[in-house]
């Protein structure tokens, strides 16, 4: 089948067009999304496409937009909420976590909320402190919410239109920086299954876990080292919550190294889960060396160009590490 | 399964000038007294858990908004919505089941009094988060606009709930996308213990429509025909595409504000004023006065009532209690 | 030392009064704390003792009052804020997360946000999803926050007075069951040091690490397991951030057992951590067997009083967990 | 260290009637200007990264207000916040080296552009988050008054910012604790794309002050007299313990919202418009018809205030960049 490159933010754009065409409950709310395109471009044109109604800009207003969208869907809308930045769901929270996430459960289960809601994640583009978050731990650790984090075009396309198919509320983690990635995203409306990691790349020596922009690093990464004579395998977990331990367990048994890669601080984060999940299972009897994480600092996101590259893994940090973790340092 | 006859809007005029309209009305006031006297009951005997939030002394509210809607409309209630429930059609034993965490209850014995909801009767549900309805009913009212149903969506708050960030966004959101909601303040004059006169400057709540420039009144919560006359007009106006507006109900809850309320910030004589407006009371004596009803009428329904509070109870106890065997399965809805 | 037996919930009115005399710039704001004395009743006579602008009641509007908390301690106050449930936090995240955890650093440190927040955390109370939540992995994740959950009446009064001195955002989450439980409190001023776990019970057996209301549990399924020839040790993390591993490591290293028990939901939760710490350091090479956590359930807190033990640790919980540890399952 | 002279009151009357406050009132409004036309050129050519957000066409609300404050007293800045730094007397060398990411910038370039602070000028921070400073401010005015120092508080925020929650419970707390806080929103018509005719249905965002019984008045942003003119009479309320006031600085955005702006929501002839309007050249005419200040000494003042900006690019420059070493260990304030 012949290639088709697109970018990251084509490809989510793509997924919403024809969910919409698909679906008239499908609609777009979030601030900027309409002629201006949206902060990132992701909606780009769709608000001439389909409309002020089904592609709706909103006041500033973030507790407000999700109430509405978690209001829409109860009553069988399908929402797509685009949080400009990530860091501003942080004035939502009530409504995603004591209300989307519980609704389903608490009422008995007779309503549910078929939300999906959209933000740009991580850091890299100068924004500091307050843009550039990677708050993923916050809403894996809540039950009842669904949590994804795509790494590439296709699987931002495939992921998007499965959470669309979701009856549940389904957090969509998107990075600023891969927007403008590329790859081959098929045209056609299929799904990448929520819940199911992925393995991108076998390879016998270590196993590399990695979330987000951090996955392309790694892979990355796992080139220059095979020049090295090592031979990294490189997991691309996608979906947080639930997680599929398959793919990292069945590896691990192999390379018996686990490394694990993520932007978000290191304390308490997502990757601590990998690694209780391993050393509580009998995955910890395959490991040869002690579990290797690599994650963000435990900082506020910096404004200086190379102190923001310094607090959260970069090439050169996965390759030394990757390298100690053989050398078992 | 227990009910009451469902509100209906009188022919025309008031409520109280309505036979059927009357009738129902005045059962809906004592099925909320009655259950809620009962639920009273059932805690102080130890028989009930958790806690609970008594609208007794505010039933009007409830009664007089549900009167002017269909059993198509929605709700968003609150942690004060045993009166929202009952006034909008739901099955009083299955009330009663939840709030005694029986398997048959509302939730399935998973969320209790803080947590109803009623599909059926179009209840979105309570909720223990002050002000955590007003933008779902905002975004259910969206909904409708954007299916084009002529269904109207009432979100009922109290006072306090007005001082939320969530008040303000959920209003200015309905406000600009000219929305199919009512926003009924249910002023009780006390957010928990603090008053409305420490929690807010205006004299009137419902001046803060005029921040969105909706349309905002206030009304004598406890007369249920003030109370239908106001949401007669704003659900009239939500309908035909005219718009949210605010409509403020004066009331007072005659009991404290949960099982650990102790009163310390109220006195005895502000209760005793408040009592002396029961609106079960004003609206029976009204019917009377009016000879829509003759006191033996109003006796023989409210018997009737008690009745079906006493079946609901005998129905409820006697239900399986909560299954904890499908927790796991339960946090999400099956895909496809 | 004659012992001086008062509740948890005296304790930290204890501290805050006392605070209070000591520091004029000490105040407290919250929903219901003056003439309600507070919704467990923590603030009592405080409103009558110090007045109502010392204890200061507000409007139900947490992100305001928060924000109100931040402001003052940006220009020299020292706020005590008090979250009616600490399930409300989610309305003032941006407030706790995006201004002051940051301020400090973002700001180039000449600001500082010497705040206190306490908000009563936990289930067991019937009060169901909304209000019942452990929220402690959202804020310990958090750079710039410190987050401390007290577990007995003395620490409960120690590690707040402690918080008072720290120039600092401390998050100060108590248990609600705990509010009436009663212990030994010294009366003079004391300080029980932020970062610092504590080892409550000895034990040569396996290693219990427990946090809030699992603490007191922990320690009754040890004397019980005690009569069972078991010898568990028992430790309190007390400060979830900066987490203090030594206890712990050096625990682990004599009984190379771990267990750790947790109220709030398993995936991605505090412990998992825990787990991490120990999988990633020499302490993986003195596990006998897999770690062992037990958890919450991955399920919103539900009001049946049946449902609602079956979704957290119980004592019999962690005494068929820890011999289950004990015969390697 | 690069500066100008501080702002003052006039001793009566307008600005534009007194030499001293106009002549300081003029450096203000040029080095706002210059300041941010000389950002907005290094970062076309790619001398500066990140974003930012420029208040060209703005300058006169900063100015206006800050005239009528002292040093002692507070603010809280905006991402669009270099105007009120300014005028509020901050260094702007400092400031340069914050947005060059330099050791020697406000926030030794932690923050950048958004979150630049000085708290020898009361300026308690820009603020990346919309509406974010309004709670904080109202936190710092009840510290004044709980302290009974004689020290005022002032908001700046946008007209966007209004529709946040945390608009509507500061304004609130603002008014129940009867703080002195002064809340200075700056309508420049549009929040990024959105404008304010679909954000909010109030034909004047002051009117959304009735919500909180606060006085709340609109004024011509573009004129520093008439910005002044209010902004004293509330300041001196605020001081004197008369409580909040919320002005509206009616204004525009000469240049896009940030960076990534195409213009794609307002038309060419509604910027050329207001441009005809720039504060700036409104204050110098002024000046000079009222014979206040000759061409030439305006002249004279631009000239000087361009050397100052100059030399703060020149010094910031010349610094060194951040450094990376110290991070770990500036998260956290020791203790004691
Ligand atoms: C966000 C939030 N804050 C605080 C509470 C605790 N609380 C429950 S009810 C209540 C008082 C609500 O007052 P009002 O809105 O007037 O409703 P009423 O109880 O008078 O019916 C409070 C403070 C809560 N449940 N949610
Ligand atoms: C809570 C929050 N939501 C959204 C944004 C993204 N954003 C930054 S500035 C802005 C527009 C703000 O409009 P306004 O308050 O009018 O200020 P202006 O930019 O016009 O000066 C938006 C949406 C943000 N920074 N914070
Ligand atoms: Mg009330
Ligand atoms: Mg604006």
């Amino acid at each position: 089948m012949s290639e088709r490159i697109i970018t990251y933010a084509e490809a989510i754009r793509e997924a919403i067009g024809q969910a919409m065409e698909a679906d008239p409950n499908v609609f777009m709310l979030g601030e900027d999304i309409g002629v201006y395109g949206g902060a990132f471009g992701v909606s780009g044109d769709l608000y001439h496409r389909f409309g002020e109604e089904r592609v709706r800009d909103t006041p500033i207003s973030e507790m407000g937009i999700v109430g509405a969208a978690v209001g829409a869907a109860l009553v069988g809308m399908k929402p797509i909420v685009e949080i400009q930045f990530s860091d501003f769901t942080a004035h939502a929270m009530d409504q995603i976590v004591n209300q989307a996430a519980k609704i389903h459960f608490m009422l008995g289960g007779e309503l549910s909320v078929p939300m999906v809601l959209r933000a740009p994640s991580g850091s890299g583009t100068g924004a500091a402190a307050q843009h550039s978050q990677s708050l993923e731990t916050w809403f894996a650790h809540v039950p009842g919410l669904k949590v994804v984090m795509p790494s590439s075009p296709a699987d931002a396309k495939g992921l998007l239109l499965s959470a669309l198919d979701d009856p549940n509320p389904v957090i969509v983690l998107e990075h600023k920086l891969l927007y403008k990635t590329s790859g081959h995203v098929p045209p056609e409306m299929y799904r990448t299954p929520i819940g199911v990691s992925n393995k991108v790349r076998d390879g016998k020596d270590l196993t590399i876990v990695a979330t987000g922009v951090m996955v392309s690093r790694s892979l990355e990464a796992a080139a220059q080292l095979q020049a090295l004579g090592i031979d990294a395998c490189v997991i691309d977990v996608r979906t947080l919550s639930p997680l599929d331990m398959g793919p990292i367990n069945e590896s691990v048994s192999k390379t018996g190294r686990l490394m694990l890669v993520q932007e978000a601080p290191k304390h308490v984060g997502f990757m601590a889960e990998v690694a209780a999940r391993i050393s509580e299972g009998p995955g910890i009897y395959h490991l040869t060396e002690p579990i290797k994480r690599l994650c963000g600092m435990d900082v506020p996101i910096p404004y200086a160009p190379q102190l923001e590259k310094a607090v959260v893994p970069q090439l050169p940090d996965i390759l030394s590490a990757a390298q100690d973790l053989m050398r078992g340092v | 399964m227990a009910t009451i006859t469902p509100l209906i809007p009188p022919a025309q005029g008031a409520v109280s000038d309505d036979l059927a309209a009357s009738q129902a009305a005045l059962e809906s006031l004592l099925a909320i007294r009655f259950f809620e006297e009962a639920v009273d009951g059932l805690f102080a005997r130890g028989l009930m858990h958790g806690t609970m939030h008594l609208s007794i002394g505010q039933e009007a509210v409830a009664t007089g908004v549900c009167a002017a809607l269909r059993q198509t409309d929605f709700i968003t209630s609150t942690h004060r919505g045993h009166s929202h429930c009952i006034a909008k059609g739901a099955d009083l034993t299955r009330m009663m089941a939840e709030l005694l965490a029986k398997q048959t209850g509302y939730c399935r014995g998973r969320g209790g009094s803080m947590h109803i909801a009623d599909a059926k009767t179009g209840n979105l549900g309570a909720n223990g988060i002050v002000a955590g309805g007003i933008p779902i009913a905002t975004g259910a009212a969206l909904a409708q606009k954007m299916r084009d149903t002529d269904s109207v969506v009432v979100s009922f708050f109290g006072d306090g709930a007005t001082n939320e960030g969530a008040f303000h966004e959920a209003l200015n959101l309905a406000s600009v996308w000219n929305l199919p909601v009512v926003f009924v303040c249910e002023n009780n004059k006390y957010g928990m213990s603090f008053s409305t006169a420490k929690s807010m400057k205006v004299e009137k709540i419902s001046e803060r429509a005029a921040s969105y420039a909706m349309p905002g009144v206030t009304v004598d919560g406890n007369d249920v025909d003030a109370v239908f006359d106001a949401a007669k007009v704003a659900v009239a106006r939500a309908r035909s595409g005219g718009g949210p507006t605010l409509i403020e109900c004066v009331t007072y809850r005659h009991k404290g504000h949960s099982k650990s309320d102790k009163n310390l910030y109220r006195t005895k004589e502000e209760i005793e004023f408040w009592k002396t407006k029961d609106p079960v009371g004003i609206f029976e004596t009204r019917l009377i006065e009016k000879g829509v009803l003759t006191k033996s009428q109003v006796d023989q329904i409210t018997e009737a009532v008690r009745n079906e509070i006493r079946n609901a109870i005998q129905e409820a106890s006697a239900a399986p209690d909560s299954d904890p065997a499908e927790l796991l399965s339960s946090v999400f809805r099956q895909v496809g």
